[in-house]
């Protein structure tokens, strides 16, 4: 009897020290809190979503603006003053990004925001900094933040939207009489890029024969197969975005579609093609803000990948790790001619930038303040064919920056 | 003989193929306290379940004070005299003795009463203190009522079935689990309650329930096979057959 | 739309029932026995997922991780059980439920920063790929695959319940585990067993579904709701229930494809609010 | 919860009296003594909006709690009421510019009749079953919330609706100020501890303790079970409701995340972590919850992992949560 409670207490105090064992990492607490001096350094809030299923993106954004920060501040920063990235965790949530944004400019009084990486977020921190005159450099794609509805005069889109990269890729990549089939995500992102195709297509003189909506984030597409490939198309336009459109791309090619017909995305995203493989991407074709080997091309591309190769042990910068990298730029371009952070004049100097920090000649158009950019078409190459490690894509088209290929001000509710 | 407070007629219960209760009819006058006996399974629970509105009879009536029960949800019976105690001790283990007893008195007039403070109710709070007292639980007031012995809970459940003044007290097994003491102690509470009102008991103490009886009903296999005085019932052969036959120690 | 259409869709709706059992499966048993809510679930069918492609990654063969991987990991459940689970048993059904929520997000960062937070390809073995015709219309051979193991599980499942003396006691010691106690029976090696096997059944789940899916840290969060209304709506404790529940989750979502694919998701929940409220207890669900 | 078949004459434990004045002190003086920790609260915490997120998710556990920890209901639902009050006053004054204060009282009734619906659903099913159709009718409304992009903004989110002053009583408050936003929604919070601790007190109070206690028992002592929880249940829909319009006027935006399961989820851990059927442990939950995140994350982006292993210590080594551990101990 003795021996069983000897046996029990012991087996007790073991699991305990087991248990602190494992925990004694976590009983650390930390107070990174300390007040800011309020010294003359230009502060850059940076909210990105570092934990959720973007946080991978995030992370190269993070290295790209810090790297930009780092290269003004290495030439002595802005008008003499050092310039401080202050980057936050917005959880891919609009409502926790939101209130890491009123912290920035409440508490830590930054002088501008950068970030955001998806629609949803990036309206939620423009709706904070436009009802508080804080200027906003957004860089996450969405159709919506053009209109007139949500138009800031404090914020400016350096990302592409869905209305550009689908007429890109629709043009190299859908010819006149094709039939087109539609696998689209079900919410705004969804609707705006086939919006998108379906536009072009009839520039083009290509034909819809059908569009299927699945819910976001669906693990699962085998229920849709059927019907797409009932519908016989020459080529699938699948308008969906980061583990969506790894998963759908992978199961289409699961479902054999691949041989029938040709896969196109308006953006085609690097960070998952690396997590499926060449096999899975081979031969889709999409849209992209940033190609590394754009550097074959442009000396500003090989000089932003040269630095991000030296600050970050070789690695390359991907699509949207380059747009932390373009928007800090653009923006401390525009502080550096206002002689300062002076909201003002720094709009004023965004307002009238002309930039080539990585992609090539760049401007905000007055209406909306959308970065007119080239937009390039890759095409997801063989596994043979890759040259190495980080060789996914072929370069198809670098469009040349226009402001044509944007929808109208006047379509987008601005006073002509 | 006065009109029967309480009458039931033809009831049956059925749980899916199984007869649980078949066709029982028996009246109960009022001051009369009735034992209903059987061996485990004779549908005792079943019969104190349909009674107290637990369970709905598959057939049959039962008439209370002239008025039909049959679908009538179970809280009703409560505020039109009904009250129970169950088999299991069954009272708000974590609240305190005071408040088992309080919070059941207020289920007659305050039930959904969100903004007065609880404490302006004095009637009802000295009206649990009475009935605790009446129980001999007085001295218990303010403990949590998981940390009562056994035969307290007994009485503290008692209390709390009789706080709302029915004019029938449906008892089941009152003494379960408890010592000689306490039983002692129970039927005592228990004579005394059977001045004023009508009682229906379901026990296995067939001492106790020879002494406290003025009727007593007899079921086996969910029928009602006596119905009788304890004398009757003592005699009869049908119920020694099934029953006393097969005695297992009562005292 | 015609009748080729039709059945190729019952079809698909049957294929993605059969994953949705085999990630309810570990979910229903440890609920089902143990009365635990493992919210940690989804994070296991995750790891399952990750474990299996190491596995693979190491001996150069699928195989060895479909076999390894969930067995792994359910030892690994083991110690869960034994240093985290067992201390709750007799408390609020709620302690679990948090611990395992806690756990989640603990498996979920640990995955995250092991392999981080990019998907990992996960290719299909090579004996498996490409499509087969079935006369109505084209499916992977892969996904015909799981269904086969998903019936193989099963069957394994159900003999080692209803055929063996252990199924007798762990089927009984659900019910009334005092008895256990009473009979002799050492009740905290059969939880330990039970919440073992659960956790190599969602293991198994995640292995399965990595060539079918993409492998990343948060796959499993989704596939945790699923399990949860697949177990729900057969009647926890049943698994006749899971699996009919599964079938009928996966049909119903392809059979919507068929008009408004939009609603796949939302479908499951709408199905599973309809049925609780006409059966307060899932299809298969005791009685009280 | 019953003590079968085992003939104790004396108790197991012995029996023990909260002894402790300062308890009583503290419960009838909870209200006030919430109201004055909350005036300190901004100027102890990081910062100013993370002292409003006290407020909103210290209020919405709150009205949760009264369902989960004093009913005994655990709903996994009460995202859909959070997200009910929010959108309905962002639509009110963004798209049929009702003042703040009505928008205010159109999101608390909304809240409240949708809890009335679900409620009355799914009030009659019982345990995990419970949780799963509450889980499921609010996937549903989370749905709606999704496809109604024209009224919520769908999977944008609600915009166009930013309070920029607060006209009262002929005073006009500028209320993108921080200090100001907090203090006046502030008073919402303290009217909602009040509300709350009423209810607690009151009758009803009783009666839901009653049902928690013992549902079997409460019914055989004349409540009306079902009726009594649908109360609580909209009562409770009610508060969460409070908590989503204060979270509208706060961000001036509405992401479809507050109608999303995590949002529930995140209700319910915050209250455990606090402590259950405690007045003050849904608050110190929320506050404790935010805490760590908002820290943590400024300090790894693995605050998960640390967060994760911190609830798994709670439950392990304090169950009853920070307050009711707290009290425990007090006690003794």
């Amino acid at each position: 009897m003795s021996d069983k409670i000897d046996s029990l207490i012991r087996r007790k105090i073991s699991r305990r020290a087991a248990l602190v064992g494992l925990s004694a990492g976590a009983s650390f607490i930390a107070m990174p809190w300390v007040a800011r001096a309020a010294d003359d350094t230009i502060r850059i809030g940076f909210p990105t979503p570092l934990t959720g299923p973007y946080a991978a993106e995030a992370k190269d954004q993070v290295k790209s603006a810090e790297l930009a920060v780092k290269l003004v501040n290495d030439k002595g920063g802005v008008a003499g003053r050092k310039v401080e990235l202050l980057v936050r965790d917005g959880k891919l949530n609009g409502g926790e990004a939101a209130t890491r944004t009123l912290e920035l400019i409440e508490k830590d009084k930054v002088h501008a925001v950068v970030g955001a990486l998806s629609s949803a977020v990036q309206l939620a921190v423009n709706e904070v900094t436009r009802a508080r005159g804080v200027i906003y450099v957004s860089i996450s794609q969405s159709d919506t933040i053009n209109e007139v509805k949500d138009f800031s005069k404090y914020t400016f889109h350096e990302a592409l939207n869905p209305h550009m990269t689908t007429a890109a890729v629709a043009r190299h990549a859908i010819k006149k009489g094709n039939k087109v089939a539609h696998l689209v995500a079900d919410y705004a992102y969804g609707h705006e890029m086939l919006r998108g195709f379906k536009r072009a297509l009839t520039t083009i003189g290509a034909e819809s024969v059908g569009e299927l909506l699945h819910p976001i984030g669906a693990p699962d597409y085998s229920t849709l197969m059927p019907r797409l490939r009932a519908m016989k198309p020459d080529v699938l336009c699948i308008s969906n975005f980061g583990r969506d459109q790894a998963n759908s791309i992978k199961q289409a090619a699961d479902f054999g579609m691949k041989q029938q017909m040709k896969i196109v995305v308006p953006v085609l995203l690097h960070n998952q093609r690396l997590a499926v493989g060449p096999e899975v991407f081979e031969g889709v074709v999409g849209g992209a803000n940033y190609y590394w080997e754009l550097e074959q091309q442009l000396p500003s591309a090989k000089a932003f990948n040269d630095a991000f190769r030296a600050a970050n042990g070789g690695a390359i910068p991907t699509d949207y790790g380059a747009y932390g990298f373009t928007g800090i730029s653009s923006l401390l371009l525009a502080m550096q001619a206002a002689g300062g952070p002076d909201t003002d004049k720094v709009v004023a100097a965004l307002e009238g930038l002309k930039y080539d920090v990585a992609k090539g000649a760049q401007h905000y158009r007055k209406c909306d303040h959308q970065s007119v950019q080239s937009v390039l078409v890759l095409e997801s190459k063989k596994k043979a064919d890759m040259k190495s490690a980080n060789d996914f894509f072929k370069i198809v088209e670098n469009e040349k920056p226009s402001e044509d290929v944007l929808r109208s001000c006047k379509e987008l509710g601005f006073p002509a | 003989m006065s009109a029967p407070l309480l009458a039931v007629e033809n009831v049956g219960r059925r749980f899916g193929g199984f007869v649980a209760l078949a066709d029982v009819t028996a009246q109960f006058e009022p001051g009369k306290v009735t034992s209903i006996i059987g061996p485990n399974g004779a549908g005792k629970s079943t019969f104190f379940n349909v009674l107290s509105g637990v369970l709905t009879p598959s057939s049959g009536s039962i008439r209370f004070k002239g008025m039909d029960l049959v679908g009538t949800r179970q809280h009703r019976f409560v505020h039109l005299g009904i009250a129970r105690s169950y088999q299991i001790t069954n009272i708000f283990p974590e609240l305190s003795v005071h408040e088992n007893v309080r919070v059941a008195a207020q289920a007659g007039r305050s039930r959904y009463n969100i903004w007065t403070n609880r404490n302006r109710f004095r009637e009802l709070s000295e009206r649990a203190d009475a009935a605790l007292d009446s129980v001999g639980l007085a001295a218990k007031r303010d403990e949590t009522a998981k940390f009562l012995a056994h035969g307290q809970q007994r009485a503290l459940e008692i209390a709390i079935a009789l706080i709302s003044d029915p004019e029938v007290l449906l008892l089941d097994e009152p003494t379960a689990g408890m010592g000689p003491e306490e039983t002692k102690e129970m039927v005592a509470l228990l004579e005394k309650l059977a001045r004023e009102r009508t009682i229906l008991l379901v026990e296995h103490k067939m001492k106790m329930i020879l002494g406290l009886s003025d009727r007593i009903l007899v079921l086996h296999h969910g029928r009602l096979i006596a119905d009788g005085s304890p004398r009757d019932i003592q005699t009869d052969p049908e119920v020694r057959r099934v029953y006393l036959g097969q005695n297992d120690g009562y005292a | 739309m015609d009748a080729e259409l039709i059945l190729i869709q019952l079809f698909s709706g049957v294929a993605l029932g059969a994953i949705l059992v085999i990630t309810a499966l570990g979910l229903s048993i440890i609920f089902g026995m143990l009365g635990v809510v493992n919210f940690a679930h989804g994070a296991l069918f995750m790891v399952g997922a990750y474990g299996g492609l190491w596995v693979a990654s190491l001996t150069g063969s699928f195989w060895w991780g479909l076999l390894v991987a969930p067995i792994m990991i359910g030892l690994f459940g083991m110690i869960i059980e034994w240093l985290l689970v067992r201390p709750l048993y007799g408390r609020s059904v709620d302690d679990p439920l948090l611990l395992t929520f806690g756990l989640s997000y603990v498996l979920v960062e640990a995955v995250r920063i092991v392999f981080g937070n990019d998907g990992i390809p996960f290719p299909t073995p090579s004996q498996l790929t490409g499509v087969a015709n079935l006369g109505i219309g084209y499916f992977p051979i892969y996904r015909l695959f799981v269904i086969v193991v998903v019936a193989v599980v099963l069957l394994l499942l159900w003999l080692a319940l209803e055929k063996t003396k252990f199924g007798l006691i762990v089927r009984a010691g659900a019910r009334d585990p005092t008895i256990m106690r009473v009979l002799g029976v050492n009740i905290s090696k059969v939880w330990l067993l039970v919440f073992g096997v659960g956790v190599g059944l969602a293991a198994l789940g995640g292995v399965l579904a990595g060539p079918m899916r993409t492998v990343n840290p948060e796959m499993g969060s989704l596939v945790l709701i699923e399990a949860f209304v697949v177990t729900v709506i057969g009647g926890l404790g049943s698994l006749l229930g899971s699996v009919v529940a599964g079938l009928l989750v996966g049909i119903a979502i392809s059979m919507t494809a068929l008009f408004a694919p939009e609603l796949g998701t939302i479908v499951m929940f709408a199905l599973m609010a309809l049925i609780l409220l006409v059966r307060p207890r899932g299809l298969f669900g005791k009685t009280a | 919860m019953t003590t079968k078949s085992v003939p104790l004459a004396t108790p197991v434990v012995p029996a023990k009296r909260p002894s402790s004045n300062l308890i009583a002190t503290i419960t009838s003086w909870r209200v006030l003594l919430s109201i004055a920790i909350l005036c300190l609260l901004p100027w102890v915490l990081p910062s100013k909006a993370l002292a409003v997120n006290v407020l909103i998710y210290g209020v919405l556990a709150m009205g949760y709690n009264l369902l989960f920890g004093y009913t005994g209901l655990l709903s996994f639902g009460h995202a859909a009421f959070f997200g009910a009050g929010a959108y309905i006053t962002g639509i009110a004054i963004g798209q049929f510019g009702v003042p703040w204060y009505g928008a205010v009282l159109l999101g608390v009734v909304g809240g409240g009749v949708l809890a009335f619906v679900i409620g009355g659903l799914s009030i009659r099913t019982r345990g995990i079953y419970f949780s799963m159709v509450t889980l499921a009718l609010a996937q549903l409304v989370y749905h709606v919330g999704l496809q109604a992009s024209s009224w919520t903004g769908g999977e944008n989110g609600l915009r166009g609706f930013t309070v920029a002053k607060i006209d009262l009583f002929g005073v006009s408050i500028n209320f993108l100020d921080p200090v100001n936003k907090y203090y006046i929604l502030m008073v919402f919070a303290a009217l909602a501890l009040w509300f709350v601790s009423r209810v607690l007190n009151s009758p009803f109070g009783a009666a839901i303790e009653a049902i928690r206690e013992n549902e079997t028992r409460a019914r055989a002592c004349g409540y009306d079970v079902e009726r009594t929880k649908l109360l609580s249940f909209v009562l409770s829909g009610l508060i969460c409701a409070l908590a989503g319009t204060m979270s509208a006027l706060h961000l001036a935006f509405v992401p479809l995340d507050v109608l999303h399961y995590q949002t529930s989820g995140m209700i319910v851990m915050m209250t455990l972590l606090g402590g259950a059927s405690s007045f003050f442990g849904p608050f110190v939950g929320a506050f404790a919850f935010l805490l760590m995140e908002d820290v943590f994350s400024l300090w790894t982006s693995h605050w998960q992992i640390i967060v994760g292993s911190i609830f798994i210590l709670f439950v392990l080594f304090l169950p009853k949560g920070i307050w009711g551990t707290f009290l425990a101990k007090v006690i003794r």
